[in-house]
Order: C-alpha cells, then sequence, then structure tokens
C-alpha cells in the first residue's frame, strides 16, 4: 500500500486515540455524575503545565505522571467538594460554575507561569519505520498507551467489583446506598477520576503543542460532542463517539482539507444532538 | 476632524484591536479635546485573551520610547503620558477601550503597534536556495489568503511552482498530521507558513515530529520570539522567518534599544519582539510626525509623514507617502532564537502610520 | 409603569454620567435586549440557549449589509427590523424542529445551539464575499440621522425600553403565564390541551427577535460587524450576565449586564486580575444567590407591587363557557396493548366506560390503572389495540390532541403550577378550552373567571385568595386545587388518580361532595383510580377491576364485593 | 437488643405527613407484618426507617443505636437489609452481578441454597436483570437481601406477582432464618403470606395504626375488613 495512505490511516488512529483519552474523563464525570464540567480543558491544561515543569526541571519524563494525578486530583478534590457536591441536580448552575472555575484555572496558571508559548521535549524524539513508512515514535507510543488505559479501564470497568459498583450506583442509586455503598463518596471519587485522567491526557499532549494557559479551550468542546455521538455514561460511548468525531475529522482533514473538517464534526454533532440525543447505544 | 490618527497593525490572534478601532472611531468621535499638559497617548495593546502575551513587551518598549522622547524634550514640549488599554477583549470592547482614551483620558493620539508585510522576500528566498517548489499552509482568513496570493505571483514569476496549498480555520482546535503527511507527499523545496499563534507552533512541532524538517525549509511570515519559544529547539530546524525586527538583530540601533532596555527594565525585560519593536517606533513615529506638523491636526501630519524619518529599534524608517520604508531581515531559527542571515534594506510595506 | 420610568431615567442619564459612560452604556443597552430574551427563555419558559449571539450576529450582518448598499437612505428603518425578524423567524424555526424531538429539552437543546453558534462563526469567518471574512465588514454608515454616540446611546436606550415593554407584556399575559406553567410542569401544561413544543418555540423565536433588534442596532453604532458578534465565546458572556443579574426577573438580565459588563470593562484596563475577581463572584453568586444579584431586591419590590396591586381591585371576567357537548358519548378501549422495556403494562385490555356517572377503576399495584389513564391521554403508546370516544379514535395521539378534545385529569401526585398563583392556575384550566392562541396576548384573560370556580371558591375559601402562589398550600389543599383546574375545563370526561390521596376523612368526605357534584352539574363522564373503598362505596356507580393489565371484574359495588375472583386479588392468594 | 423499634414515627413528601405517629418494635426472631391497602402510607414507614426520607418526629433505633439522621448506607452497617418495593434490582446490571455486587469475593457460592429453591434465578444468571419479570425481580431481591444475612430484614412487597409455590418457599426461608434469631419487618397485602410469617401485626390506614397485635390475637377476618373492598 501507498505508504502516505498508511501514514494517512496512522493519523486518524492517532487523532481519534487522543481525543478519547482527553474525552474519557469528561465521559466520567458528565455521564456518571450528570456533571456539565466546563473547567475540564483546564485540568487537561494543569497536566500540560506539570509536564512542563518536570521538563524544565530536568527530570524524567514520566515524572510528569505522578505530579499531575496529584495536582489534578488534589484540585478536583477540592472542587467537587466546595463546588459540584452543592450544584448537584442544578444542571444549569452548574455550566455557570464550572464556567468560573475555567475562568480562574487559566489565570492561576497565568500567574504562576506566564501568557508565553512554552514546549516540552519530545521524550521520545524521531520516526519509526512501521509498514514502509516514517512516523513520529512518540505519537506512535502514545496511539499504543492511549488504546492501553482505554482498554484497560474497558476492561476494569466491565469486569471489576469496584466497576460494578459504579454502575450499580448510576443505575439505581437508592437501592445502592440500602446495600451500604457510600453513594456521595463515590461521587467525589468518580470528579477526581475524572480530573486524574484530564491531567494525565494533559501530560500526554504537552510535548505536541504550546503549553500555555489557554490550552484546554481547544479540547472541551470537541470532547462534549464525543460525548453527544456516543452517547453518555459508557466506556464503549466514548470509544465510538470518538471514532465518530474525531475518525470524521481526520479523514476529511485528510481528504478535503481542515476547514471542510470541521464543518463536518460540528454538523454531525448538531444531527446527532438533534435526531438521535442519547447517542449510538440508546436502549430503552 | 478628529485630533488624533491610529497607527494602524495587522490583525495577530483574538486582539484585532487597532484595524477595527480605526474602522469604529471616526463615527463616534466628533469632540475636540484641550491639548495642554501632557501629551497622552493611548496605547492599545493586548492585556487579556490569548495575545495578552504580547502585552508586557508592547508596554514595555512603548515605555522606553516614551522615556526617551521625554528625555529629548517631549512633544511639542509636552512630556509623553502612556494610557495602555486591553487590546486583546472583542471588538466592540476594544473600541469602547479607544472611546475611553478620547472621552474620558482625552488623549492627543492612540497608536497601535503595526508589522510590515514582506513579501518581496519571498524572491529573494527562492533565489538564494534555488527553491523550485512551494508548499502555502495558512490560517482560513484575510491577510493569510492575500499573503499567500502575493507570494504565488512571485513564485509563478521566477519560475517555481505550486505543490499545494491549505487553509486551516482560524479559533478552532487544529491538528496538523494529515496537512504534514499530505506536505510530505508532495515533497515541495519549501513550506510557506501563514498560520499564527498557537497553530504556528502545532503546524511546526508536527512537520518537524514526522522528521521533514531535514529536507524541507520553512520560511513563516509571522514567527516572532515568542512563537518560536512554543516551537522549541527541536522543531525549528531548516526554520527561517522574516520580519521587520528580531531580538538578535545585530544593528547597532537594535543594540542600543536592548541596551536601553536592559538599562531600564534590569533582569524583567520583556521578551523582546517585532510586536513590541512596532510599539517603540509608533511611539517615536507620533513624535516625529507631531513635531514636523506642529499639531496633531489631520491635515497638518498628513502633509508632515512624506519623508519623514523617525527611530525605530531595527534602525531609522522612512515614510514615503503613507508607507514606510524599512530595513526587514530573513533569519535562520537556531534553537530558540534567532540568527540573522540576510538584511533587506529601505523595503516599502503596505500600510503603516495611516493618519 | 415601571418601563416608563425607567426610560426616563436612561434618558436622563447622560447628564450624569458623562461622555465615555454615555458612551459604554449604549453598547451595553444593546447587549442587555439580548440578555433580556435568554432571560425569557432560561428564567421563564425553563429553557437554555447557548447560543444566542448568533441572532444578534446574523441580524447584525444583515444590517451591515443593508447599511453598506443603501448609505443615508431612511428606507433603512424599515429594513432593521426585517433584519431583526429575520433572527425571529430562524430561530422559530430551530426551535419547532428542536423542541419536537425526544431530546429537545435540557442539555441537547443548550448544545445544539452552541454547536449552531460555532458553525455560524466558522460561516462568518470564512464566506469572504458577503461578511468580509475574519476581519468583517469595516466602515458601515451611521444610520440616517443619527450621528455621533448620543444619538446612539437615545436610540439605544429607547430600542432597550421598547423591548422591556414588550417582554412586560408578554411576561404578564396568558402566554408568559404558560411559559412558567411549561418551565414547571410541562407535561401537566400539555394535559391541558396545550402544545408545550409550540409554545417554548415561540420563545424562543420572541428572543431570537430581541437578540436580532440588538444586532440591527450593533453594526451602525460600532460601525464593524465581525464574526466574533455570532460566536460561542460572546454568548457565554451573555449567559453570565444573565445568570448573575438573575434569570427569573424581568429587569436581572439587565441589571446582570450593567454590572459584569461594566465591571469587566472597568477592571479590563486597571486591575491586573480582574478575570478572577469575576471567576468568584460568579462562583459566589451562583452557589449563595441562585436568584441572581436581582433576588436581593425582588423582596422589596414584590411587596410594593403586591400592595400596588390590592388598591386597584379588578373585577373578574367571565370566560366563555365551552360549546356544549352534543350528544354523550362512550370511552372504549379495545384489545390494548402497552408495553415498556419489554415488559407488557397493559395486556390486551378491553374496557368501556359508560357516558354518563362515576366509574372507579380499583385494582392491587401494578393492575396498570394509572397506565390506562395515560393510554387515554396518549402519554403511553398503544402497540395494539385502540382507544374512541364514541366513533372517534384517539389512538397515540398526542396528550394536547387528546386534552383538546374535551378530557381532563388530575394526577396522582398533586401538580399544581406551584410558583404561579392559584388565580393563575385556575386561569390556565379556563384558556384550555376558551382562549384561541391569540387571545394568550389580551391581559385580561389573567383575570377570567367562571361559575363552576366561583362555586367551588364557596366551598373552598383558599381558592379565593387568587394572589397567593399555590407552593403555599397544603398538600390536602392543592389536591382540592388540583380538582378544580380539572373541573374548570368542563370536560366531557373526567379523570382522575386518587383525588383523595393523603386527605384526612373530613377532607375526603368534602372532596367526594364535590366530585359528586360536579358529576351531576357537568353531567359527564367520570373515571376515578381509588382505593379506598369507603369511598368507592360512597361514589361509584360502576367499579372495574384491573389485574395484571387486563379487566378481571366489572359491576357494582355490590357485585365487585361478591366476587371472589376479585377478593383473592386483594387478600393475596394460593393461585 | 431490639434489632428495629420506632416510636411515635411522622413524616412523609413536602408538604404531606404520609405517616402519622406509629410506633412499634421487632425482636430478634420475630415478624412484624405491616398490611394495609394501597396508599396508606407502609412504604413511605419503611423510608422513614431506613433513612430514605427524614421523620418529622419520633425515634427510629436500629440495633440499639438511635437513627436520628444516619444515612441510608450507615443504618445498614449497623445491621439492616432492605429489599424496597419499588426498582428492587439494579435493571443495568446482569442478575450474577446483582447478587455479587456487594459479596466480598464476588463469588456466588453463598448463594447455591436459595438457586435450588428458586431454579429460574441461576438459569438467568446471565440475563440483564432490567429483562426478567416482575416477580422474578422480587425473587432476586428477596435472595440477595436475605443472603446478606444481617439481624435485620425489611422487605417491601417482597410477593409482588410471585408465584405462589415460589411464595412458600420464600415462607420457608424467612421462618428458617427467624428461628436463626433473624429480625424481619414485611409490608406485605398477600394475606395468605402474611400468615405464613407474622408474629405481630401493624394494621395501617390513613398513616396511622388502626390494629396492631400478636398474630395469635387478631382474627383473619379483623385484617380482611382494612385489606379488601
Amino acid at each position: 500500500m501507498d505508504p502516505l495512505i498508511i501514514t494517512q490511516i496512522l493519523n486518524i488512529l492517532f487523532g481519534v486515540t487522543t481525543l478519547a483519552m482527553i474525552a474519557l474523563g469528561l465521559a466520567i464525570t458528565f455521564g456518571m455524575l450528570g456533571v456539565l464540567n466546563l473547567a475540564h480543558g483546564e485540568f487537561v491544561m494543569m497536566g500540560a503545565f506539570c509536564a512542563l515543569v518536570v521538563d524544565r526541571a530536568g527530570a524524567p519524563f514520566l515524572l510528569a505522571v505522578p505530579l499531575a494525578l496529584l495536582v489534578c486530583g488534589g484540585v478536583g478534590l477540592v472542587v467537587e467538594l466546595l463546588l459540584i457536591r452543592p450544584l448537584y441536580r442544578r444542571p444549569f448552575d452548574t455550566l455557570v460554575a464550572t464556567w468560573g472555575l475555567s475562568l480562574l484555572l487559566r489565570k492561576l496558571a497565568e500567574a504562576g507561569f506566564g501568557l508565553g508559548f512554552n514546549s516540552v521535549a519530545v521524550p521520545l524524539a524521531g520516526t519509526t519505520t512501521l509498514f514502509g513508512t516514517d512516523y513520529p515514535t512518540y505519537r506512535l507510543v502514545l496511539i499504543v498507551i492511549c488504546i492501553a488505559i482505554i482498554a484497560a479501564l474497558f476492561a476494569w470497568y466491565g469486569t471489576s467489583r469496584a466497576g460494578l459498583k459504579i454502575k450499580a450506583m448510576v443505575g439505581n442509586p437508592d437501592l445502592a446506598r440500602a446495600l451500604g455503598m457510600p453513594v456521595k463518596r463515590l461521587a467525589t471519587t468518580t470528579f477526581v477520576v475524572g480530573s486524574c485522567l484530564a491531567g494525565l491526557a494533559g501530560v500526554m499532549v504537552a510535548p505536541l503543542v504550546p503549553v500555555h494557559p489557554y490550552l484546554g479551550l481547544d479540547y472541551v468542546i470537541k470532547s462534549f460532542f464525543v460525548l453527544v455521538v456516543g452517547g453518555l455514561g459508557s466506556v464503549l460511548g466514548v470509544v465510538a463517539g470518538t471514532g465518530v468525531i474525531g475518525g470524521l475529522d481526520s479523514v476529511m482533514s485528510a481528504l478535503f482539507g481542515s476547514t471542510q473538517a470541521y464543518f463536518t464534526v460540528l454538523v454531525v454533532a448538531i444531527l446527532f444532538l438533534w435526531l438521535k440525543p442519547r447517542g449510538l447505544f440508546a436502549h430503552g | 476632524m478628529p485630533p488624533f490618527m491610529i497607527i494602524d497593525r495587522r490583525t495577530m490572534l483574538a486582539g484585532t484591536a487597532g484595524a477595527l478601532a480605526a474602522g469604529i472611531v471616526p463615527g463616534a468621535l466628533r469632540r475636540a479635546v484641550a491639548a495642554d499638559g501632557e501629551f497622552k497617548i493611548g496605547l492599545l495593546i493586548p492585556l487579556s485573551g490569548p495575545a495578552a502575551l504580547f502585552g508586557p513587551s508592547n508596554q514595555g518598549c512603548a515605555e522606553l520610547a516614551a522615556d526617551e522622547v521625554n528625555a529629548a524634550g517631549g512633544v511639542l514640549g509636552r512630556k509623553i503620558k502612556l494610557i495602555p488599554t486591553d487590546a486583546g477583549a472583542a471588538p466592540a470592547e476594544v473600541a469602547k477601550s479607544v472611546v475611553r482614551l478620547m472621552l474620558e483620558e482625552k488623549v492627543d493620539l492612540v497608536i497601535g503597534s503595526h508589522d510590515s508585510a514582506v513579501r518581496q522576500a519571498v524572491e529573494a528566498t527562492v533565489k538564494g536556495k534555488g527553491a523550485k517548489s512551494f508548499y502555502l499552509i495558512g490560517n482560513d482568513y484575510v491577510w493569510a489568503r492575500n499573503s499567500n496570493e502575493a507570494a504565488k505571483s512571485y513564485i509563478s514569476a521566477g519560475g517555481g511552482t505550486i505543490a499545494g496549498e491549505e487553509y486551516v480555520p482560524l479559533g478552532a482546535p487544529n491538528r496538523f498530521e494529515e496537512i504534514v503527511t499530505r506536505i510530505k507527499g508532495a515533497k515541495p523545496d519549501v513550506v510557506l507558513i501563514t498560520v499564527i499563534g498557537a497553530d504556528n507552533v502545532n503546524f511546526n512541532r508536527a512537520f518537524a515530529s514526522f522528521g521533514l524538517d531535514k529536507d524541507i525549509t520553512r520560511l513563516a511570515f509571522l514567527l516572532e520570539e515568542n512563537t518560536l519559544q512554543g516551537i522549541g529547539a527541536e522543531s525549528s530546524g531548516n526554520l527561517y522567518s522574516c520580519m521587520a525586527y528580531f531580538a538578535n538583530v545585530g544593528s547597532e540601533a537594535n543594540q542600543k534599544f536592548k541596551a536601553a532596555m536592559k538599562a531600564k527594565f534590569g533582569d524583567k525585560v520583556p521578551q523582546l519582539s517585532t510586536l513590541g519593536a512596532d510599539a517603540y517606533a509608533g511611539v517615536h513615529c507620533a513624535k516625529a510626525l507631531v513635531d514636523k506638523a506642529g499639531s496633531t491636526e489631520a491635515a497638518a501630519v498628513a502633509a508632515a509623514s512624506q519623508g519623514l524619518s523617525f527611530a525605530t529599534a531595527g534602525g531609522t524608517a522612512t515614510m514615503t507617502g503613507r508607507h514606510v520604508d524599512k530595513d526587514m531581515y530573513l533569519a535562520l531559527c537556531k534553537a530558540t532564537e534567532f540568527e540573522v542571515v540576510k538584511t533587506f534594506e529601505k523595503i516599502a510595506s503596505g500600510q503603516s502610520c495611516p493618519v | 409603569m415601571a418601563n416608563l420610568g425607567t426610560l426616563v431615567a436612561l434618558l436622563v442619564l447622560p447628564f450624569a454620567v458623562g461622555d465615555y459612560w454615555t458612551y459604554q452604556l449604549g453598547l451595553y443597552y444593546l447587549y442587555a435586549m439580548v440578555a433580556v430574551g435568554l432571560g425569557l427563555c432560561w428564567g421563564q419558559a425553563g429553557f437554555l440557549p447557548l447560543g444566542q449571539a448568533m441572532f444578534f450576529g446574523i441580524s447584525a450582518y444583515l444590517s451591515a449589509i443593508l447599511l453598506k448598499a443603501m448609505p443615508g437612505s431612511y428606507l433603512i428603518y424599515l429594513l432593521l427590523p426585517l433584519a431583526a425578524l429575520a433572527s425571529g423567524v430562524l430561530a422559530l424555526l430551530i426551535g419547532l424542529m428542536v423542541f419536537r424531538r425526544d431530546g429537545g429539552s435540557g442539555p441537547f437543546f443548550s448544545l445544539i445551539t452552541l454547536a449552531l453558534s460555532m458553525l455560524a462563526f466558522q460561516i462568518a469567518s470564512n464566506w469572504n464575499s458577503v461578511t468580509g471574512g475574519f476581519n468583517g465588514l469595516a466602515g458601515i454608515p451611521s444610520l440616517p440621522g443619527i450621528d455621533d454616540f448620543r444619538a446612539n446611546y437615545y436610540l439605544a436606550a429607547v430600542a432597550l425600553v421598547v423591548v422591556l415593554t414588550l417582554a412586560t407584556w408578554l411576561y404578564r399575559a396568558p402566554l408568559g403565564v404558560l411559559w412558567r406553567a411549561i418551565a414547571q410542569n410541562e407535561r401537566r401544561v400539555a394535559l391541558f390541551g396545550f402544545n408545550p413544543h409550540r409554545y417554548k418555540a415561540i420563545a424562543f423565536a420572541v428572543s431570537g427577535f430581541f437578540a436580532g433588534l440588538a444586532g440591527a442596532l450593533y453594526a451602525p453604532q460600532q460601525g464593524l460587524v465581525s464574526p466574533q458578534v455570532v460566536g460561542f465565546a460572546f454568548s457565554a458572556e451573555l449567559l453570565v450576565w444573565t445568570a448573575v443579574g438573575g434569570r427569573g426577573r424581568l429587569y436581572g438580565p439587565v441589571l446582570g449586564t450593567l454590572l459584569v459588563g461594566s465591571m469587566t470593562g472597568e477592571m479590563r484596563d486597571g486591575v491586573p486580575y480582574w478575570e478572577v475577581i469575576m471567576a468568584g463572584f460568579f462562583m459566589l453568586v451562583v452557589l449563595v444567590f441562585p436568584q441572581g444579584v436581582i433576588g436581593l431586591f425582588t423582596p422589596v419590590t414584590d411587596r410594593l407591587r403586591r400592595s400596588f396591586d390590592r388598591a386597584r381591585q379588578r373585577a373578574r371576567i367571565e370566560a366563555p363557557a365551552r360549546a356544549e357537548v352534543a350528544a354523550q358519548e362512550p370511552l372504549t378501549i379495545e384489545a390494548a396493548r402497552v408495553s415498556a422495556s419489554g415488559i407488557n403494562i397493559l395486556n390486551d385490555l378491553t374496557v368501556a366506560f359508560p357516558p354518563k356517572g362515576v366509574a372507579c377503576v380499583i385494582g392491587p399495584n401494578g393492575a396498570g390503572k394509572t397506565s390506562t389513564f395515560n393510554l387515554i391521554t396518549g402519554e403511553l403508546p398503544a402497540s395494539a389495540g385502540s382507544v374512541k370516544v364514541g366513533a372517534l379514535d384517539i389512538t397515540n395521539q398526542a396528550p394536547y390532541q387528546v386534552a383538546r378534545l374535551g378530557f381532563g385529569r388530575k394526577l396522582q401526585a398533586p401538580s399544581v403550577f406551584p410558583e404561579l398563583s392559584i388565580g393563575d392556575n385556575l386561569a390556565i384550566a379556563l384558556w384550555s378550552n376558551g382562549a384561541r392562541p391569540l387571545d394568550l396576548l389580551r391581559l385580561s384573560l389573567r383575570r377570567w373567571s367562571s361559575p363552576i370556580i366561583a362555586e367551588l371558591a364557596m366551598r373552598y375559601a383558599f381558592l379565593g385568595k387568587e394572589e397567593s402562589p399555590a407552593s403555599d398550600l397544603s398538600h390536602g389543599e392543592r389536591q382540592i386545587l388540583e380538582l378544580a383546574m380539572a373541573l374548570a375545563v368542563q370536560p366531557r370526561i373526567l379523570l382522575l388518580d386518587e383525588p383523595c390521596a393523603g386527605l384526612s376523612a373530613d377532607e375526603t368526605s368534602r372532596a367526594v361532595d364535590v366530585i359528586r357534584w360536579a358529576a351531576e352539574r357537568l353531567g359527564n363522564a367520570v373515571i376515578i383510580i381509588e382505593h379506598d373503598m369507603a369511598l368507592v362505596r360512597r361514589i361509584a356507580d360502576r367499579v372495574m377491576v384491573l389485574h395484571n393489565g387486563a379487566l378481571l371484574a366489572e359491576g357494582s359495588v355490590a357485585d365487585i364485593q361478591a366476587n371472589p375472583a376479585v377478593q383473592a386479588v386483594y387478600v393475596g392468594g394460593q393461585k | 437488643m431490639i434489632p428495629i423499634s420506632f416510636s411515635n414515627v411522622s413524616g412523609g413528601y413536602g408538604s404531606l405527613n404520609v405517616v402519622q405517629e406509629l410506633s412499634g418494635e421487632v425482636a430478634a426472631g420475630q415478624v412484624l407484618c405491616i398490611v394495609g391497602r394501597n396508599g396508606v402510607g407502609k412504604s413511605t414507614l419503611l423510608k422513614l426507617l431506613l433513612g430514605y426520607l427524614p421523620c418529622r418526629s419520633g425515634v427510629v433505633t436500629i440495633c440499639g443505636r438511635k437513627a436520628g439522621s444516619m444515612a441510608p448506607e450507615t443504618r445498614r452497617g449497623l445491621g439492616v437489609s432492605y429489599c424496597p418495593q419499588e426498582r428492587p434490582v439494579f435493571d443495568d446490571l446482569s442478575v450474577a452481578d446483582n447478587l455479587a455486587v456487594m459479596v466480598q469475593d464476588g463469588r456466588l457460592a453463598g448463594y447455591r441454597h436459595f438457586f435450588d429453591l428458586f431454579p429460574v434465578l441461576e438459569r438467568r444468571l446471565a440475563q440483564r436483570a432490567g429483562t426478567l419479570s416482575g416477580g422474578e425481580k422480587k425473587l432476586l431481591s428477596f435472595t440477595r437481601g436475605l443472603a446478606e444475612d444481617q439481624p435485620a430484614v425489611v422487605l417491601d412487597e417482597p410477593t409482588e406477582g410471585v408465584q405462589w409455590e415460589n411464595i412458600q418457599r420464600m415462607a420457608d426461608i424467612i421462618n428458617d432464618r427467624k428461628a436463626g434469631g433473624t429480625a424481619f419487618i414485611v409490608v406485605e397485602q398477600n394475606l395468605s403470606f402474611a400468615e405464613l410469617i407474622a408474629d405481630h401485626y401493624l394494621i395501617m390506614d390513613h398513616g396511622r395504626c388502626v390494629l396492631t397485635g400478636p398474630h395469635t390475637g387478631i382474627g383473619r377476618a379483623d385484617i380482611v375488613k382494612h385489606l379488601t373492598v
């Protein structure tokens, strides 16, 4: 096959997997808690800044992962307790409050790091030859890691007892409480996990993009569309949603151009919202 | 006639400041302003939004220029006072800020920064490199499209070919893997880049990570120090930028400028770039114009502009008609610094200092 | 009245605040017009559009193109309202298309408007020949006769007051009452025969028109229209202003726009971390003052208004009586099957209700009693079988269509509109049979009353306290209010689902009297779901026993009590 | 120690007091049957006991501890299992997962006895619980609740839609566990089932207690009067 076509296929794979990784945390908070977290992108941004800090300190890149989990998880915990918990079941108010939060987090990043663009060195520079084409090694590794994380989460959610409890709690909270499950604590944990995943995604994209306080804005909207297309509350939905949104985006921009791809994604998202609002896997 | 002028600048990122302000202000303002005491200059700089990263540099350079002018006796004998105002917000907000400068602060003059077109430089690059095929990538808006139209005519005049042309939406989250792959397939000699801001960084990083930086030359038309910082050392190989100012320009004027900045701000010198340099030039341009015209009346200022010379960070600029002739530089990126490789002298820019 | 005061205040304001503020406020008045429309959708009708800037921007572009095409022509004053109307019509179409889908309300509607707004931004940025692309359309001439910022200020002030006056009228008109009712309980509104989707689309259209009007004036005022005016960022700002000011009140969004907008305008140039302050402010308002800043004033203004209203007692107007139904016809259900998630709720239910008298439907939990009512009123679709009134087939019609045929229903849990006054609750019931669509704009309909309500008010004094909100009522009183609403419709067939649940013995006894009285007075069929056998004995002419989604037995009370199969079902059997 | 007792408990939804000043208790090895027609407040009483609704007055004691404003999950920790009337199972989970979700090791070995008695459950282990019939859901819920092996069990209409032979088996299981010292509160409309298990009756009408006493002291006719049409 034409190596360029193989490259484009890898590009599509890369686009889909990274988008899925970014949307995953949002899917968890939106799907399971019903919280529309407009500040999700800012958690991604914080993760990217963790990578920057590690990079500047000259420490191994992988150290950014625990740092991001610590920072994003910590902030997520505080946010859930102070801001999200009083607003459960008030989705519009949550929207406004998390919008305020996103503003706040951006400004705090600006106070700490300034507004300028920063770059994080690519941990695995260079290209690897795969199926007769050269592809950037770091991107290849990212594809693998993203698939691994999503598959692991998929497997964990599908088979573990904790996943079982989460499904039980989301589906029937009253019965879950009758069984002694601490629903509030689990909601907090879920939000923290969603924040951590965002931070992790931030670390992963940090070497690819300019790291700056406005980084998160680029991701949050597309992530919402992913959820809309895939439907809420299932890992499978996230995978399918990113498949449609990320795949369309990549395919259209490979075939026609970025502007057309962006239009297509918007139009498809609108059609889904309108005609199939419960997503691809609606049942009941 | 309004007793002020707008020194135009080409829009960059979200702050569409000067051009927009120029569009609205004449209708909104009809009141004469008392002209005694300090000579107030409204300084339109992006203080919020993504473009705000250029704010400190603009402000610092303008302050330096104001100090220099004041030390030399001020404008029409009056000391300059700078009033910074935010140009990073939505257009109506920016316009409002300008009006506020007029009505509330009663400023004499509003300046924004300006940069210059460099299309002639394409030709020089082409000839120097012996490049034959070109690939054009830009943001989907007027400036990039116009620049590329011009570039294309120079390329065909020089016997080159266009291997491809791409536009990505402005203000959307863009990915560049697909485009870089197409460039890889097209195998051009040179890529002309008119994407700006974060897109500029993303494109160049993706480009280098696919290993294309070794064989393909990149020439960017709006690539200054901050953006290069984002692109990073490992992705800036074989990347050229052509602009009216680089912090590393070796000219005597720039050494003096940099020393003066250092003296004024010490360790806290803001990142110098073409945008800051434009603010510096703007203040000097204003002084020269108003001093020569003897007033801020538009007609007098227009008459005074012919043949006017004023100090810029890169050297002395001269106005011909309503254009500014100034030196342009072609620089090669070395890690995250620019190294000037060629100077084009007295290039006439498309638009500047309109009254 | 308040709007007149506002107008005077706005017109003299420039003399107090100076030129810069005059200029600035002129712009914010336009923004406030958009915010009022947003408040109308969000605070009144209960749905949240996230792309309101789109309607502002589209109209602004239209206005800019027109102005540039005919500089100085006074014809423009006729065309600008049309530009605004174009935005309104677009909103109406979007509303009609989106609200009828099952994801029509809530977050999905919001996200659709958000995506549309982003699409509009991209179109505006790319369609160079029409919109001027990213740089926008500049050099737009002023409106003829409006040649400086003061004139623009006055124009914007007048436009704002016009919008406020229109909105005041709509909020007070029956249409506004219906909007608020829809926000509280959409299902209940449909059961009164109003199509809630259509009324929400109208609300959206009005908000689109307000935004369009502001946009049409924005172009000549600012002289420049660029894609940012249709974009998401501007929509988000409007949303925050509306939320902070208080979405539930007419003046909330205006206050929010002027307060927050001018605060950011002031701080933007002077305070380094103004965005942090704003962010903290938003979060504080959302957490601590969900009513918005205006909520701090409403206790005072409401008291003033109430004393004002008391001062001028308004006479009630008799509502037009329902056209008499010529012949009473029986309601028949034939072999109806209803299922949800694979489980049959109704299994080939066949039952005929007589055209007159009181029929009671009884049966153990899960027998399908309430589902039968839902089937009749069109809320549960039948997968087989039919529902007919006489010869008229009403199977699977929309609830509001069924309601219009003369069905009154009282739901099991009392579902009055708690945030409306008692008088408005009753008035909605009256409108449901007597008002034509355009009547809903007539303020006098708020004062409708009917002999039935008057007679009910003699039995229950609290029904006469028309001004007090239904939320003040006790559970029992709410049951009675809902019963009164169902009766006020003067239905051909009245469906009552456990009308006496939660009532004391004394209250139950009075309610039974009322039902009997109504049945005789209306001469119509009354079908009651009831558990309390003492009550059934007193009221029922006929009893139907449902079990497992099918009719188990039918007959007089005595027949039923003598039926061993029925007794077995109730005591629990060994079958 | 009395597993569950309540005195003068009132409460309900919004402004409505569905339950008014009810008192009662159940000792270890006893079954208290709460009987009454639809809508008299039986399920509401259970929700007050288990913390899903706040008591407007009165005291609830579970295993010697005053429950006060404890959350349902905390009350469960004191030693009470609950099988609600509505939505008794996790519809999205398989039958096996419904049973395994709170078992420490996640294995179903502890359910052997129940599978022998209710083979339908074992046949449907892999099926999504939402697709079960109403009676099968009740069996599943009952099985799950009884297997928790707590000192007190609260059952809300456990036999609704269940076949008679399975109802008899449920009664056998309850009587077995009764002998082992477990206390039960059972809300029931099926008098035949109640008669198989009850030690005490609490008969409700309009949110109040109209009759209470030991099984032996109340005749069937007295109960039927309050129960039937």
